[in-house]
């Protein structure tokens, strides 16, 4: 390639259909989430946090690319590791830092936890501490969808592993047969907790299923947002015209275990060391300034910015209230 | 068609059990664009049962929706619909296949509002056919109420009427939470009146069939049938059985089976369910642990299902489940205790 | 076609390859399983049999073909449709009328009834009341075939209607994954209950969803008993030679209704007299007779014979004691 | 590693709950070729609890093996296998994940013997951990227990102890029939004497884990723990209770509890299932139908799980299920009461 080109005509379209502004709001999305992590899990490791956790870390860019062209009334169905998927459709750190506070102010009151944020009013119908759980209820989100006839789409999260799970076959089956507009998201990163994915299904792709519902099927690199973007574009944009369903996968990585227990005993440090090389907020960022989309000085603001954020949520998740044990059977139903 | 059938005073017809659930659904339907049904083969066959009948050709392929085999989707499918502004009604098509679809069920819609705290609402109803008697042998002849009973965020009813089949089908397709309405496939032929007009049985109360003196008996689904039966053998032997329709086994109507019994001083429960952590285990217990157990004059009886899953030959298959006989035997000898 | 060529010469790969004896046997059970379902018809008719029934009557070629070239100990898992692969794996026709009959010399001692009868004996591990209930075990069987490293095979059928069940997928991911020696028996008889297949999936074969699980997928005419023969036995052999599961449908169709209480709304009169004419017993005949391999008076014999036999299973069923109730926990604990 | 720690008289160890289990599953291995180990993350990863840990290694992976997310076909798995002549050995990662496999457990691995006329055997075993205190709120938190006492033709075990861990998973391997072992998270670490060779407690058969004359304390799995704990408290009170470790839920040991009750006159039973349709309304019912009810001081009492699923914040989390200062107190106010 001539390097003498105009960044911006050697810009590859997936980067160049994205303007600035909404670069710059990506780019803070995926800060917010990684810092996000990285102060959850400080406070885990301080024993502020209780239970368990599942990281995004090195996600970030599927989480973010895929839900950048939905609206905030679109509906997403996120999974255990679903903190970016949440971030994405635009929750508020602080309430969810709060949740895992166990707070009362948190999105969940507190009885919820990392594994089962929601947050209605941006559309986000939960995290699942089920693997695969949320493929289901994603089904009958887009059958509410038809008959109301609504403008909308639901993007429903799932990994690897959840892609052999009965429910990913019977939730795809049905979502094609009746046309609903979801856009089935798997972000494959490569394990199931240690299972590799090769060792786990016995295709190279889990978009090579999408045939068996004559259904599209797409893999991206999910580590490259701007081609994450383009792709749930073209889908999203197929289920909101009522052409059905896609199956859209994000090929990328977690750069920590799968979850806090985790010791690592089935990948090596040279592999994770390759992946990490290819950190989706870092490469995002050089090809930003390689092309004079952001220079540095906006990406070092919108990192501080980010930080800044979730250091106020911080503080409002430690000195929010807890709950009232004596209300723990409040919700249990509607009255 | 019974359904067209003229209605007496006050607008009560004689209707069976499947057209009461039929009407249910019509007259949820037509009064709110939010409900639909779905589930295997409700449309054009008219459901296994025959319950959704004529429904497909009255309000079409999009609100009577046939399905593949795939309870577990299914199941999920009524979340999501529950959760983002219908009102679905999903027909599991035997309730022993409901085993594919627990995980939903019970992880999904009976904790979503609870995990969300409070944030979210899951208004599906689940109608399962359940129960023995029928010749299909053990995997399509259980009577699995009793596991939904254990879950909480979960409403369980059981109706043994066409009356009230009707209408707790229209208070669950109402309720603001998930519903399971187990229907037995042996009542669905059974009749009785039942008013033209929509109306609804609270969720969560016993009934008294029979007012009685001597003993309480309460019992579930057809049960109640057969026990009220029994109680008409047992009249002419001087014994005067209250005969309590359990109904709702989540929430359990404590106050109406206590009332009852303190009056009695004597209980036997009647479930077509296996014995060992039936619903009877549960009523027992709650007599147990309340005070009436001390005025009892006898131990507490539970007449289940035996211990065994429903066999094929119809001998065997009426032998594994209560019948109106031992019924009456085992309220009879609990009399005779008594007294003693 | 010149048709001036020997018979012999014109004869099929698929029926060249089955000899005289085999196709008598094979001709044999197709009119024993025709002959026993229209005799438990009309017990049922008369009352003598109780419950439910599912006739496969019209689907004789796909059960005889696919199990012709298993041997004793190869295992099958049937369906609740299951009396063709019943008495094609060999079983004893009057302990399954005594079954039907509830009697204590039926198969399941009155305890299964039609849609569980199971023999052992030829290595049929039951049919099954539940909708692909016998697909995830059939992984086991085929783990317990290579754990024992035995040179046997598992063939599991199921219905068109069970591909859309979760159990379907999982078994066949796993099935591939392990190479395990399973072959997926798929009978595309067009419906499951109601259920059009067409508008059940969206793919135009079962088959078609193989490549979702790097399987081999091969649709057959399932009213073909031929055909039907050819393409298990090279499923048959991928599995005996340890290169794993193939996913092979045979299309075909019921010629009654989906069970004893079916009003048939769902499919018309000219579509099941478009398939009565492919009957596959009348087909297979037509072709032997064409061919000279079977001449009309042996094939009169061999339905004659069938005829006489399930006329002395039926006085066996009849005159059978039944069981004792006094024994209905007998067996729910093996001791 | 403690596997590895000297044997004291009889070959008897100090070993964690984990610890046995992983010993039992070794030894069986060893002792019998068909019999394998698999589930989610048995292998490399040592198990979700590192309950497997270095079996893989040990074994190898065609022993211990790691298998898709895939609950409902690896139960399927299970019973295919057991048919065929192995001893699978299944661990779903936490029980909540039974949800997906109810169908083949139930209608299948719990009948098929039955439904054949007796002519196979499903010997499988499933492993369960469950129960909460994890901080891993709702779907990964039950204790689902109870259902499966329900079902006719499965065996259920809850060891609270590391022998008893060993024991009884030696004994469900042996079994010709299912046997589901519900493991408690909480006890993995705890420890306990386990004699070296392999040994077999028998399923179906309660243990009296203190003598007492005030009151019978039947409690499951962890409960025996904190019963046990909460005895101690009381004993320093004057009250003297009798802690009866129920460890199998089918069969029950109604003999040890009955002849415990006889004794005591009170009857408390505590469990971390949900109180409703718990494994305690059983215990109360087969109490309260036997003729010692007669003889009771006092109501019987549940002290079981809210009413409520598990909630994430650990404050609420132990509000949701008994703790030890929650039984004292309420054997404490059944004993006073049993004394007015
Ligand atoms: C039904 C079910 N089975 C098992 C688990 C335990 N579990 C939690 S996450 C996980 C791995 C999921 O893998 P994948 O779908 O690839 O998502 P990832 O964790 O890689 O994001 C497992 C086995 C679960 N939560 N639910
Ligand atoms: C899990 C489950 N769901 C539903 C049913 C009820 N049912 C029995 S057979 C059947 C249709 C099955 O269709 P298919 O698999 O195509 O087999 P076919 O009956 O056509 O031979 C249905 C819905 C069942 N037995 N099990
Ligand atoms: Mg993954
Ligand atoms: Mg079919």
């Amino acid at each position: 390639m001539p390097n003498d080109l105009s960044s911006a005509v050697s810009q590859r379209p997936a980067l160049a259909a994205l303007d600035d502004a909404t670069l710059a709001s990506a780019l803070r999305r995926m800060h917010l989430i990684r810092r996000f992590e990285e102060v959850a899990e400080q406070s885990y490791m301080r024993g502020l946090v209780h239970g368990t956790m599942h990281l995004s870390i090195g996600q970030e860019a599927s989480a973010v690319g895929a839900i950048l062209h939905l609206a905030r009334d679109d509906y997403i169905l996120s999974t255990h590791r679903g903190h970016g998927h949440c971030i994405a459709k635009g929750a508020d750190v602080a309430r969810m830092l709060a949740e895992f506070f166990g707070k009362e102010t948190g999105y969940c009151r507190g009885r919820g936890g990392s594994m089962h944020i929601a947050d209605l009013d941006t559309g986000n119908l939960g995290a699942n501490g089920i693997v695969a759980g949320g493929l289901p209820i994603a089904v009958g989100v887009g059958m509410s969808i038809k008959a109301q006839k609504l403008p909308r789409v639901c993007m429903v999260f799932f990994g690897d592993g959840a892609a052999n799970e009965g429910a990913f076959h019977e939730s795809l089956n049905m979502a094609s047969i009746w046309a609903l507009p979801i856009v089935f998201l798997c972000e494959n990163n490569q394990y199931g907790m240690s299972m590799d994915v090769a060792k786990a299904m016995a295709v190279a792709n889990v978009a090579d299923r999408a045939p068996a519902y004559a259904m599209p099927g797409v893999t991206v690199d999910g580590n490259d947002l701007p081609a994450v973007a383009a792709a749930a574009a073209e889908a999203i944009g197929r289920a909101r015209s009522g052409d059905g369903p896609t199956l859209l996968e994000c090929k990328t990585y977690r750069l920590r275990g799968h979850s806090k227990s985790d010791r690592n005993l089935y990948r090596t440090k040279d592999e994770i060391d390759g992946w990490r090389a290819r950190d989706p907020i870092a490469r995002l960022e050089t090809e930003l300034v390689e092309h004079g989309r952001l220079d540095a000085g906006r990406i070092a603001a919108i990192r501080a910015d980010a930080e800044r954020e979730i250091g106020a949520a911080l503080e409002f998740a430690k000195s929010s209230p807890a709950p009232d044990p004596d209300q723990l059977t409040r919700d249990v139903y509607a009255a | 068609m019974p359904l067209d059938a003229p209605a007496t005073e006050a607008g009560v017809r004689t209707l069976s059990y499947a057209e009461a659930i039929r009407e249910a659904l019509a007259q949820a339907m037509e009064a709110d664009p939010r409900v639909f049904l779905f589930g295997e083969d409700v449309g054009v066959y008219g459901g296994a049962f025959g319950v959704s009948g004529d429904l497909f050709h009255r309000f079409g392929a999009d609100r009577v929706i046939d399905t593949p085999i795939s309870e577990l989707g299914l199941a999920g499918a009524a979340v999501g619909a529950a959760l983002t502004g219908m009102r679905p009604v999903l027909e599991i098509q035997f309730s022993d296949f409901a085993t594919l679809a627990m995980e939903q069920i019970v992880n999904q819609a009976a904790k979503i509002r609870f995990m969300f705290g409070g944030k979210a609402t899951v208004p599906m109803v689940v109608r399962l056919p359940a129960g023995s008697g029928t010749g299909a042998a053990a995997q399509h002849s259980q009577s699995l109420e009793a596991w939904f009973a254990h879950v909480p965020g979960l409403k369980v009813v059981q109706p043994s009427t066409p009356h009230d089949a009707k209408g707790l089908l229209l208070a669950a397709i109402d309720d603001p939470n998930p519903v399971l309405v187990f229907e037995h496939k042996l009542l669905y032929r059974t009749k009785g009146p039942v008013p033209i007009e929509p109306y609804r049985e609270p969720i969560g109360k016993a009934v008294v069939r029979r007012p009685g003196r001597d003993v309480t008996v309460v019992a579930t689904s057809i049960m109640a049938l057969r026990a009220a039966a029994a109680a008409e053998t047992l009249a002419q032997e001087g014994i005067d059985a209250e005969i309590v329709d359990l109904r709702s086994l989540r929430p359990i109507d404590t106050d109406t089976i206590v009332a009852s019994v303190a009056k009695t001083k004597r209980l036997i429960v009647v479930y077509e369910g296996v014995k060992t952590m039936g619903i009877g285990a549960e009523i027992a217990a709650r007599v147990a642990e309340h005070p009436v157990m001390r005025t009892l004059a006898a131990p507490i009886v539970r007449l289940g299902g035996a211990d065994s899953p429903i066999p094929y030959n119809p001998v065997l298959e009426k032998a594994a489940v209560p019948q109106e006989a031992d019924i009456a035997a085992a309220v009879r000898s609990l009399v005779q205790e008594g007294a003693r």
